[in-house]
């Protein structure tokens, strides 16, 4: 299966207007800067958020089109979603949480052993870190067997050692989900270890320039004393 | 076997003593349902399953009558208006008329002229007596004259028009009345509903409720 | 004392209460959540119970539910037999008459149901009527507690309407409030204290239970 | 159409309505936000009105506010007025006798304060009490409209005990429900029907200037 | 003023147990894996969360001391806090929700500049990214002119451009504000960027190893392709 979108919306402050097109088991990940319209184009591709003109197609189903004024409800697209402020729900546990809407209930258990929060499976997600909280909402995502996952920045919580495990779980994970999966992020290196192709966004548009000015911008010239703290340590990704 | 009554707030204590009796003489169960005689005119016109209606006026029945719902009303009970206080040295005047023209009687309760006979007979006394526009400022107007004995009682009002029939209440004795002479009495009449399943038995209780017998209660709880 | 009374007025809370939860909580969702032509009037209409005094409502229901309305006679027609004055009709009046009470704290509690939880149960598949349960229900426990709170205690109160329409027989219609007001109206003070103070340990002991209920479902 | 009774019904709602959103708050943030002995026995207590007939509830308040009652005496001693039979007198019933209402739906929705809005409110130098005005109550308006909504509607129709404490005074004490009790123990019901219909007006005018606040005050 | 904590608290899995200080203009960075206990000890240091037992000295003042049974509520030690979840009041518009303590209304616009979050000064918080939020609820914290600051992964949800600048305006701040820092963050280069010093958390206690470990811990070898995969790219960190 693949997914293929083109979005147009008027925001406020700017027009969103993006196309791109993910195959199965690949992952694109979308980059770009604060507010640059990242959550909004994977709102609408959840069917949460409606666009104002575009198609929406996953395989053969038309998921949306604005000219043929199909509009296929979020409860019948069959996706995962983690959420950016990884939303879960205050009256059930993690375990409980997580087996929602999971199709086998077995599954939750390994998931849990995976993503190393088995020993909270009873705790209400008031009661829980952040990064323990986040770590469930990917659980709850992948047991359901998603037709397409879409994470939006589903690891922002995490230090990095358990985020760069879930990495790489999240990567194995993927074949066997064998599933197209779209997954935002503002780390450019998690973006490089993780995309098959990375998509830029800024002010709503595809912005390829992006990355290159990020990753060669040199930070903006201050104090000396700034400059002499440049990080004195390569990181041995 | 057991009947059915509708029974006039008014007549409540009277009723359940009545009722007694007739169960301890004949076995015969008598069950009351007790509300405002408005309230049961408008159940009995919407079917309720009463035998016998005792009303606390004579049109209500007459009307029953009237639209083929009952048989011919009887009277069964008469009741007397009254003045009653809380505070003895009210009745030191030589009348109701000059007790209430007292500068220190500031609120006067009478139950509602409109929906109460009570009320409206305590208005016509005092219309006789000149009194009614007079004291208009001073009257607080309950709902039904148990409220009026219950304003009297507590002393929100310094006097109150009721029924004789609150002679039983414990309450009484602390106070002091005049009887109403310029009021007609209430006349309370009863029928017996044209749906009743045991008329016989009904019949019996009719008869036992103008009874010497039943009389005799009747004017120990105030009523002629 | 009146122990009859007192059973058939709890039997009546407790009926009207369960009931009216499962009548209510659907109204509060559309009140909530939906919006259609008519909708403020129609709201209006639902808490105009409250706004009228017992008497009134009495009255319109004893025609409504009587011979000739057509409540009843739909009624007589399906079953052969009366609504009013049994046990089923002051239930029927208990519920009209306390609606306002279930809806308004439920509608209430609804809308403060976060969105997003909401997205998330429609990204897991659920249908709103699903979600409806499985979300919104157990995130509005402390509302839907409000309102069977009001809902029982205003259902032990009820007592003009219920007058009206039950017609006071004994074990069937007649609830305690009815003894209460028999004594008032004999000006038997103490009798009427007494039955008023039996409703203390009533209430106390609901109240208890939904506050149990209520902390249980805390996040 | 008695319009006097109508201007009466309609200030003693609004009267009614404003003073009891401000003395419920408190006692609701009390029940929701802190644990003192004997707290469910209070809260059994706030709500018992709720559960007593109002004719009973009228006759205990008639004991309480008259000359020889102590909130009757306390009041004569300071004025040297009386209660009873007065507009304030009904004033204070109809708040009694409609507290619940208000306290209930309050109550669940400080309940359902988000703890980390408080959290944050402390830290940035908050009170309790400033945080219950600057965060809790903004956080509320759903509730606390629900709560207005219902002791509004409910003081309209509040009948038995005005009667009972108020006398029935015309321009003073006379409410429209007691026109409308007065028209059908008469059994004219066409005026009866008449006053009751001049509710919907009133009571959707309320909803509609609640239900706006309500919306104005959407995250 | 410098602020001195000595805390210990039990918790589910593990005992929290640890000691640090940190001086006027210095920026302590936490650093260490989810569920280690850093929002623990940030909301200990806050008064939102009790320890079982320690000492919190700030300067000449003592806001918690379980010996003297001393307790210091959190509206009385005037810190600015940053939550992980960069919790807002909804029913604010992001301007007041940054005005709604803050010492002199005219900062706050100066602040919004700073953080290019000017445009969305009317907005409720629910209508704004995360990113967005997050500046937001930074501003709402230096407005109040805290004597201490508490950052609970303040830049999670921003990108690499905007959350290089915020991490420099961050530095220069911390002068004008002349107040000890606490900084939570799970990105490495962040932290030896920012701290003075570094305090690595694991398991509620201070563990110097971490930081090591984490930095020269090969990832996990998994299947060849994902090898393959590692960074190519130096960052212009
Ligand atoms: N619910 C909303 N209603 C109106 N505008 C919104 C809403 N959510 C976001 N916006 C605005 O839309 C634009 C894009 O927001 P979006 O959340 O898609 O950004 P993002 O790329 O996800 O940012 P971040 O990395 O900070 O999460 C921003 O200008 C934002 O202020
Ligand atoms: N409110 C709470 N009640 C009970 N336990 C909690 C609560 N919050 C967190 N915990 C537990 O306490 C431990 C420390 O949590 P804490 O939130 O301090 O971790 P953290 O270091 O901030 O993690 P993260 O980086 O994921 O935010 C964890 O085991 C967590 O499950
Ligand atoms: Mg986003
Ligand atoms: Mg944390």
């Amino acid at each position: 299966m693949t997914i293929t979108a083109s979005l147009k919306k008027k925001l406020k402050y700017f027009d969103l207007d993006i196309s791109f097109s993910c195959a199965t088991e690949s992952m694109m990940v979308m980059i770009g800067p604060s507010g640059g319209g990242k959550t909004t184009i994977i709102r609408m591709l959840a069917g949460l958020t409606m666009p104002d003109e575009g198609r929406v197609i996953f395989g053969d189903e038309v998921w949306y089109d604005s000219a043929r004024r199909i509009n296929v409800p979020p409860q019948k697209r069959r996706l995962g979603y983690v959420f950016q402020d990884y939303t879960l729900f205050p009256h059930l546990n993690l375990y409980d949480n997580a087996a929602f809407a999971a199709v086998d209930k077995k599954e939750v258990s390994e998931l849990f052993d995976l993503f190393d929060i088995s020993h909270l499976r009873k705790r209400k997600p008031h009661h829980v870190s952040g990064g323990e909280r986040q770590r469930c909402a990917i659980c709850q995502a992948l047991a359901r067997h998603p037709r397409l996952l879409l994470l939006d920045e589903p690891f922002s919580a995490l230090d990095v050692i358990t985020r760069r495990g879930l990495r790489e779980e999240l990567k194995s994970l993927k074949g066997r989900l064998s599933c197209p999966v779209i997954y935002v992020t503002h780390d450019i290196n998690e973006a490089l270890f993780l995309a098959d192709e990375i998509l830029p966004v800024a002010e709503g548009k595809n912005d390829d320039g992006w990355m290159q000015r990020t990753i060669t911008r040199v930070p903006s010239v201050g104090g000396s004393s700034r400059a002499a703290r440049e990080p004195r340590l390569a990181l041995a990704y | 076997e057991k009947i059915s009554v509708a029974v006039a707030a008014n007549f409540i204590a009277a009723f359940k003593e009545i009722a007694a009796d007739f169960e301890a003489k004949t076995k015969i169960h008598v069950e009351g349902t007790f509300s405002s005689t408005g309230n049961l005119y408008s159940q009995i016109v919407s079917g309720a399953p009463y035998d016998l209606f005792l009303s606390a006026d004579k049109q209500r029945p007459a009307i029953l009558q009237k639209d083929g719902l009952a048989d011919r009303p009887f009277v069964y009970a008469r009741g007397q208006a009254i003045l009653w206080a809380a505070d003895r040295d009210f009745c030191k005047a030589a009348t109701w008329q000059d007790a209430l023209k007292n500068e220190r009687i500031k609120k006067i309760a009478i139950a509602n002229t409109v929906t109460s006979p009570y009320g409206a007979v305590a208005k016509t006394a005092l219309q006789k007596a000149g009194l009614w526009d007079a004291l208009q400022r001073k009257l607080v107007n309950a709902q039904d004259i148990a409220q009026s004995f219950q304003y009297a009682n507590t002393s929100a009002v310094d006097a109150g028009f009721c029924s004789l029939s609150a002679k039983t209440s414990s309450q009484w004795k602390n106070g002091c009345f005049y009887m109403i002479a310029e009021a007609p009495d209430i006349i309370q009449s009863a029928c017996i509903l044209k749906k009743t399943k045991n008329r016989a038995v009904v019949e019996q209780f009719a008869a036992f409720l103008v009874s010497p017998e039943a009389q005799e209660i009747k004017m120990k709880f105030g009523y002629r | 004392m009146d122990y009859l009374a007192l059973y058939v007025t709890l039997k009546l809370a407790l009926v009207t209460t369960i009931f009216l939860m499962l009548i209510a909580a659907p109204i509060a969702y559309l009140l909530a959540y939906t919006s259609f032509p008519g909708k403020s009037l129609l709201e209006a209409l639902i808490y105009l119970p409250m706004a009228l005094p017992p008497t009134a409502i009495g009255f319109y229901l004893l025609v409504v539910m009587g011979p000739k309305g057509f409540v009843g006679q739909a009624w007589e027609t399906i079953t052969g037999g009366s609504l009013l004055f049994t046990f089923l009709g002051i239930t029927i009046a208990s519920i009209l008459y306390s609606i306002p009470f279930a809806v308004q704290p439920m509608k209430a509690a609804f809308q403060k149901i976060d969105q997003r939880l909401l997205d998330a149960a429609y990204i897991l598949g659920l249908s709103k009527r699903t979600a409806f349960f499985r979300v919104i229900i157990p995130n509005s426990v402390s509302g839907i507690a409000a309102a069977a709170v009001l809902v029982f205690l205003h259902s032990i109160g009820a007592f003009g309407v219920l007058l009206m329409v039950g017609g006071s027989i004994p074990g069937e219609t007649k609830v305690a409030s009815i003894a209460i007001y028999e004594a008032v109206e004999t000006m038997n003070y103490s009798a009427a204290g007494m039955i008023a103070l039996s409703f203390i340990p009533i209430s106390y002991a609901f109240l208890l239970l939904i506050s149990k209920l209520n902390e249980d479902s805390r996040p």
